[in-house]
């Protein structure tokens, strides 16, 4: 690839947060028509560099360059009318609005002044079957999971018309189809010369569509590399700064589970999932595997209380209860982290201490407060079990990096040891380090009796953990695959998208979309 | 607490104003066996708005609002002083009015947590129908009484010190207590925080929130206890007349903010006492009434500018700023697929 | 069947009340609805709650519902004018009670009956300047204003000021409003006793804030009524029973007790017979020797 | 090919609160008609209309601020100011109303724009600074004056008398068609402009408002200038309503427009609600305040706590029904 001259050059950038240094001294360039990845551990200061660069935080030192002419943004406006596209880290988008306004809003189409609510919504659904997605496009945005709000944040973002392209942990949730579906639209977009800066901890994906990484560690730049040229292992030893050991096999021995622990008989709930029947034995992992929107959240939110079942019933411990809210299911000894971290999980204002003790201190009452030293026993080893950054336990939780945030979430539903964890997305935006120390953790505390329902987008690391895969398709439960030798994620795919017995998947006409749900 | 810093320069201030005036405002005498001076004064007609205030605090953290504390403070006085003029021990009267009010706020706490109603609404149902019931208390009359060990709650004094400043530092003690060594102020800012989030952790939200409104009614009580007692009379009409405004304002200066989710207690503390010294300024230093909203408009002006960060920064911190040559994107004509 | 009473020969009034903001004004309610009773009139009672677009409101819908007269206590004195023309219309007649207003054109309503607040701080000032006739030290006064801007409080200063102004000794040190409120006189007295050592005379612009005021003084170790010369406005009981207890000097009263007269008005207004454009409440001043003897009848 | 999420065909949920406030608006009016003699007439809503013009008017500025999930809480005592000033001019240095009507609208666009530059750029609590706004505006007034000011200039005492024939024996004020093509406007700013959008954003979320490239600073000095607008406008129609200046006028009004902000189905927070429902939600107060005075024996505190009651009654029903339908 001819280098051409940086569109966007940054040199020297400084950024200092209270308490933390986020970005030392760091430089950073981005060439036209190229996918540019920018790699680093979690709070490595990639989310800062890019909000640095679009005028979110003002900058302490150092200059940027767009298209050679000095620049200093005073928000996200200002770079975005200088041809700056941004989708950042969590989702940023407007909920009570519809998804067409969340595609178009401030660029709305117009009719004689007048915003064209017609035109507008045709474009959106346009732009959406662009990326093979039919919504309802004048509901709103809250009724959506969080994968689809990421698909309209991107939606959003290439629609603008830019020069430099920015895509922050875009395919956090995102299943392998829809990722393939941005890819086409990148690749699309790299030819008309538009630079796009990248950002993701899936290094399959970062290997098949950046042309050059910049790798941050602490803050500091520690090089630029052309893709093909850097190995996998190469690129994990810088990115933390040693060697990553071998992903060692999880499930050594076979296991026979024969006690049930939780057994969902016909549970379902209108318009959400079908009645399904489920059962997850003591130390069972079992996985959930389907395309995004296929019900997995459903189904987890259900065995939790979070939502009503309407059909159906569940036992635990052979005895059947009714879950009416999380805190019963608490009760019962079953917890559930969340795939929407900033909606479900976090307390933005508190401490991380505070976010981790929380579900603990919920089940003891506020009379009883869970003892100081306690506190702090508990809070420092999962910081240091999950490499939790910066690791202070008095930091706020609102200040940590979005893949620390994660850990803080997961960290709060560990400390409980559940009976049942039922764990949706854990991994979104973990680094590879973490993601694999989280999928050590897992695999030991089943091995010591835990049931755990994994559910992840991310079908390799649910045939590792998992000893048996559900698989959703339509919003119900398909298939129940043993995770023997046998299964494949060929195999697995391919359920998916045929279903047991249903018909492969279609192009999403109208009809689709209902499919299966009641 | 660096948090609370601005609020204090901002009371030293104030009392400065005053020494200036009245050079022996701070002075501080033994007479007839109490503590007697201006700066008691504040303290002890800000007594029942810093007890509102704390009932506001919590209120607040959960992210609601409560309007009808000046309407029990008028019920709670109305009752005690009802139940004392007609020759009931004041024991008796002090307890039941309490425990309406304990009611009236618990019933607050349904509508909001039960029911559903936006707090805002939710209160502002008994700010305006417990007017009535406060009048409905006093037949639209104003109860005098003439009860010493009544008079103790807001006018007397126990070993020299006026009795409703040991009373709100009781208060002060138990909210403390409740909130920062048990766990009930965490739970109070994870409701207010991130209510969604909450219920999943498994936080009985809905109890909380009864209770943080119960709590507020009831500190709102006993401020119209201290009100009715330090005068002798309960008007229904007119005590705690826009209380709620004040205990709102209080705790924004104290630094807890209107969304919910982290409070301060000792801000509130603070912040109520601003408003109180700043209400004593006015009267000692002679501003006259008409301007008195005027000079109260700069006062509460001053506060929140000199509290914020943002103003601090541009005031104090020059920096140049270049800004991007910035070419106004184009809409784009075509819709890429 | 509410409107269009004349017909069966009783008559219905539409009264609008200002509020219920002080036991004057309770007093002043009871009093209209008790007479209304003994006189066999049929009452329609509404209470605006302070707000003048409240009894705008209500002079409405009492035109809507068609009663034989309208009574009401102005709030403010301005802006009547376009309501009372729809009552003139609909050939409804007006009683104001209380408080007159200032519309130029008389004929929107029949009579007005009331007490006059410049002159009750008149009364005041009298009193004052003939107790110190003798004097020839400066004479401090600090003052408790009605709730700002309210017309009593207006009128009870204005009168008040221009009696005393014509004799330079004596001299307003403080003023300032204490909300017609017993809580709030308490408040601002003691701010006073602070940073006024030596004063003289209080003029509180009611009872309640003067009772408050009392407490205050007391609580710094001074004599109400000795120390410090105390004149209200209002003679409701409590007030009463301080001047008989020789704790306030001086009472000007100002009576609530306008039903009696009003209902007469009224009668004689909707038979057509003409009425004095303006009726005085008859109201008189108490010094401590006649409260004790007219606090045994006191009503209110 | 993905499977696709859908939304459910329950399009108009978002419209439900409104429904079923507007259904209960209609049931109380029914109700009052069967309840009392003479309530059933079509004079008597209009009057409704007649007597809340101001409200409705000062209501649909508050809509803008709190859509935006802010507050302002100066808008009773710029209303009183508005009144104060318009008075004051006229009846002083005998301004004529073509000139002093727009000068008060400038005033009151102008303070609200201050109020809104300093919860913008000082990221100061909108409580806080627009009581100080409220301090401030109330204030102002007693310094012009504490007493009551007539307003006596012949085209706006000819306008304020002006009765606009309906038909059918019905009538309505000028203000009422001023209000009217208020709220028209403002139903289009919000609906079909960009400045409404970003306000209905800024109150989803700020934050992400903020990272959409949206001007949120602009969007917040915008609803807070509207507010006093309106204000400033509401104060002028009150002018009319009333006839006279004073600084005791609209005392409390913020809470009356909050609560029909609130009650017509806008969340305090922000970012959800329509302005048919501030309407509605100023109609009911205006109705509870007529079957008030159609009571006509209620003593002053039975009339609070009737209001209270009503007041109860209908947001319960409110909640219960639009949660009914929503399930
Ligand atoms: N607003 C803030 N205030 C204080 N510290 C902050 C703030 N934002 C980020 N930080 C800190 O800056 C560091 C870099 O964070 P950043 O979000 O850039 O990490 P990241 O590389 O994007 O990580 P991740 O992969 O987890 O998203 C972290 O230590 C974080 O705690
Ligand atoms: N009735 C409905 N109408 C529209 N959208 C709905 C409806 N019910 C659910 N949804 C949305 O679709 C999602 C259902 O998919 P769910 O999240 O359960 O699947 P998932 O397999 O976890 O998908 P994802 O990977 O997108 O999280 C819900 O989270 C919700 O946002
Ligand atoms: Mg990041
Ligand atoms: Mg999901």
């Amino acid at each position: 690839m001819a280098e051409s001259a940086p569109i966007l050059r940054m040199s020297g950038i400084g950024k200092q947060f209270p308490g933390v240094k986020a970005l030392d001294g760091v430089d950073f360039r981005l060439l036209p028509g190229e996918v540019h990845a920018l790699m680093g551990e979690n709070g490595a200061g990639k989310s800062t560099l890019i909000k640095v660069l679009t005028g979110v935080h003002p900058v302490d030192t150092g200059t940027i360059e767009l298209a050679g002419k000095d620049v200093a943004f005073a928000g996200p406006l200002e770079a975005q009318q200088a041809g700056i596209s941004t989708v950042y880290q969590e989702v940023n988008l407007c909920t009570n609005l519809s998804v067409a306004e969340n595609v178009f809003i401030g660029r709305e189409p117009r009719r004689r002044g007048r915003i064209d609510w017609k035109r507008m919504r045709a474009r959106a659904r346009e732009l959406l079957a662009g990326l093979e997605l039919d919504l309802e496009v004048s509901a709103p945005l809250s009724r959506f999971s969080l994968a689809v709000q990421q698909m309209v944040a991107i939606a959003r973002a290439i629609d603008i018309d830019a020069r430099v392209l920015i895509l922050d942990e875009p395919t956090s949730s995102l299943d392998a189809g829809e990722v393939e579906q941005l890819f086409r639209v990148m690749r699309r977009l790299k030819a008309e010369g538009i630079a796009i800066l990248f950002v993701s901890h899936f290094l399959d994906q970062i290997y098949e569509i950046s042309d050059r990484m910049t790798i941050l560690r602490n803050g500091r730049r520690v090089g630029e590399y052309l893709t093909s040229e850097l190995s996998q292992v190469a690129l994990v030893g810088k990115m933390i700064g040693q060697e990553l050991a071998e992903l060692e096999k999880l499930h050594g021995e076979v296991k026979v589970f024969d006690r049930p622990l939780v057994e969902a008989r016909g549970l379902g709930r209108g318009g959400a999932v079908e009645p399904f029947t489920l059962t997850i034995h003591e130390g069972e992992v079992v996985g959930l595997a389907g395309l995004l929107g296929s019900g997995r959240t459903e189904v987890a939110r259900l065995l939790f209380g979070a939502d009503h079942a309407d059909a159906g019933e569940v036992s635990v411990g052979g005895s059947t209860v009714a879950l009416r809210t999380p805190r019963a299911a608490m009760g019962h000894k079953i917890a559930f982290c969340s795939e929407n971290r900033k909606r479900d999980g976090l307390i933005p204002d508190l401490t991380v201490r505070e976010n981790i003790i929380l579900a603990l201190q919920a089940t003891r009452g506020w009379a009883r407060p869970v003892p100081r030293d306690q506190q702090d026993d508990l809070v420092g080893g999962y910081i240091k079990a999950l490499k939790i950054s910066p690791a202070n336990p008095e930091h706020l939780v609102r200040n940590l990096s979005g893949g620390n945030q994660q850990k803080v979430v997961l960290a709060r539903w560990l400390i409980l040891e559940p009976r049942l964890l039922i764990l949706d997305e854990p991994t979104r935006g973990i680094d590879v380090g973490a993601k694999a120390e989280i999928q050590r953790l897992v695999a030991q505390l089943s091995d010591g009796g835990m049931a755990v329902l994994f559910i992840s987008a991310e079908l390799e690391e649910v045939l590792r953990l998992s000893h048996k895969v559900g698989v959703l398709r339509d919003r119900r439960l398909v298939a129940e695959l043993p995770n023997d030798d046998a299964l494949t994620t060929e195999i697995l795919m391919e359920t998916i998208a045929s279903g047991a017995g249903g018909a492969p998947a279609g192009h999403g006409g109208p009809g689709h979309r209902n499919g299966g749900a009641g | 607490m660096r948090r609370l810093l601005w609020p204090l320069l901002v009371l030293a201030v104030l009392l400065i104003v005053n020494v200036l005036f009245t050079p022996s405002f701070l002075s501080i005498q033994l007479r007839d066996g109490h503590l007697y001076g201006s700066l008691i004064d504040i303290l002890r007609f800000g007594a029942p708005l810093i007890l509102v205030s704390l009932g506001m605090t919590l209120v607040i953290a959960t992210g609601g609002i409560d309007l009808s504390v000046g309407s029990v403070v008028a019920i709670s006085g109305a009752l005690a002083c009802l139940q004392i003029s007609q020759d009931a021990s004041v024991f008796g009267a002090v307890a039941s009015a309490l425990a309406l009010a304990v009611a009236l706020g618990a019933w607050n706490g349904f509508l909001v947590a039960g029911v559903g109603i936006q707090p805002i609404i939710a209160t502002l149902i008994l700010m305006v129908a417990g007017r009535g019931l406060a009048q409905l208390i006093t037949d639209g009359q104003i109860i005098t009484i003439n009860n010493p060990s009544y008079k103790l709650i807001g006018g007397g004094y126990w070993l020299t010190v006026p009795f409703g400043i040991l009373l709100v530092l009781a208060v002060l003690a138990v909210t403390a207590f409740l909130t920062r060594r048990l766990a009930l102020g965490m739970l109070i800012e994870s409701v207010g925080g991130n209510a969604e989030a909450s219920r999943l952790a498994g936080i009985r939200a809905r109890g909380i929130i009864v209770v943080v409104y119960a709590f507020a009614a009831l500190c709102a009580g006993i401020a119209g206890l201290m009100i009715s007692s330090n005068v002798s009379s309960a008007d229904g009409n007119n005590a705690g007349l826009w209380i709620e405004l004040d205990a709102i304002l209080a705790v924004v200066i104290g630094g807890t903010s209107l969304s919910g989710g982290r409070f301060s207690l000792g801000g509130t503390v603070l912040g109520a006492l601003v408003i109180q010294t700043l209400t004593t300024t006015i009267y000692s230093v002679g501003v006259p009434p008409e301007t008195t909203l005027l000079f109260k408009a700069l006062v509460v002006t001053v506060v929140c500018l000199i509290q914020s960060p943002a103003f601090r920064q541009k005031a104090f911190t020059r920096r140049p700023r270049t800004t991007a040559p910035a070419p106004r994107a184009e809409e784009k004509a075509e819709v890429i697929v | 069947g509410s409107g269009g009473g004349s017909g069966d020969g009783t008559i219905t009034m539409g009264f609008s009340q200002v509020g219920a903001e002080s036991g004057w004004r309770t007093a002043n309610t009871k009093s209209v609805q008790d007479s209304a009773k003994e006189a066999g009139i049929t009452l329609k009672f509404s209470d605006a709650q302070q707000k003048q677009e409240n009894q705008i409101k209500a002079i409405r819908s009492y035109i809507q519902q068609k009663v034989d007269v309208i009574a009401f206590s102005p709030v403010v004195e301005s802006g009547w004018d376009t309501v009372l023309k729809e009552a003139k219309d609909a050939k409804i007649p007006v009683i104001l009670t209380d408080r007159s207003v200032d519309s130029k054109d008389t004929s929107l309503y029949k009579t007005f009956l009331g007490s006059d607040f410049v002159e009750e701080g008149r009364k005041a000032g009298t009193w004052l300047v003939e107790e110190y006739k003798s004097a020839t030290d400066p004479v401090n006064i600090v003052e408790l204003q009605g709730t700002t801007g309210s017309a009593p409080a207006n009128d009870r200063k204005a009168g008040f000021a221009e009696i005393i102004g014509a004799d330079p000794k004596f001299k307003v040190i403080a003023s300032q409003t204490g909300d017609f409120t017993r809580a709030k006189g308490k408040e601002v007295m003691e701010a006073f006793l602070k940073s006024n050592p030596d004063i003289d005379v209080l003029y509180a612009h009611n009872d309640d804030m003067g009772l408050g005021a009392i407490e205050a003084i007391e609580g710094a170790g001074k004599v109400p009524g000795k120390d410090i010369k105390i004149i209200t406005v209002d003679a409701v009981k409590d007030g009463m029973q301080a001047l008989a207890d020789g704790k306030i000097n001086y009472i000007v009263e100002c009576s609530p007790l306008l039903g009696p007269q009003l209902m007469d008005l009224a009668k004689k207004v909707v038979k057509g017979e003409s009425v004095e454009a303006r009726v005085v409440t008859e109201e008189t001043t108490f010094t401590q020797e006649q409260a004790k003897t007219a606090l045994p009848s006191r009503k209110y | 090919m993905t499977t696709l999420v859908s939304a459910a065909r329950s399009m108009p949920a978002k419209y439900v609160p409104v429904l079923v406030t507007g259904c209960l608006f209609v049931a109380m009016f029914v109700a009052g008609g069967i309840r009392y003699d003479g309530f059933a007439s079509g004079q008597v809503l209009m009057n409704v209309f007649v007597d809340n013009a101001f409200l409705l008017v000062v209501a649909v500025g508050m809509t803008f601020v709190i859509l935006t999930g802010g507050i302002d809480l100066s808008v009773g005592s710029v209303v009183a100011l508005s009144t104060m000033i318009s008075a004051s001019l006229m009846a002083g240095p005998g301004w004529p109303p073509y000139l002093v009507i727009p000068l008060v609208l400038l005033i009151g666009s102008t303070l609200g724009a201050v109020m809104g530059y300093i919860v913008h750029a000082f990221d100061i609590q909108p409580f806080i600074v627009t009581l100080a706004g409220m301090f401030l505006a109330r204030g102002l007034c007693y310094t012009i004056g504490t007493e009551s000011i007539p307003i006596t200039d012949p085209t706006f005492t000819a306008f304020a008398q002006t009765r606009i024939e309906l038909g059918a024996d019905l009538w309505v004020s000028p203000s009422v068609i001023i209000a009217v093509v208020v709220v028209l406007a403002a139903a289009y700013v919000l609906h079909y402009t960009r400045l409404g959008r970003s306000t209905y954003a800024t109150g989803g979320s700020e934050q992400s408002a903020l990272l959409m490239g949206l001007p949120v600073g602009r969007t917040k000095i915008a609803v807070y200038t509207i507010s006093g607008f309106c204000s400033a406008l509401g104060g002028v129609l009150l002018s009319f309503y009333m006839l006279s200046g004073y600084g005791l006028h609209a005392v409390g009004m913020e809470l009356d427009a909050i609560a029909a902000v609130v009650i017509g189905g806008t969340l305090l927070t922000g970012g959800s609600g329509f302005l048919l429902g501030t309407v509605l939600g100023v109609l009911v107060l205006g109705l509870i305040q007529t079957v008030i005075s159609f009571e006509g024996t209620l003593s002053s505190w039975w009339t609070k706590i009737f209001i209270g009651l009503l007041l109860f009654v209908f947001i319960l029903l409110q909640r219960l029904f639009s949660a009914r339908s929503r399930t």
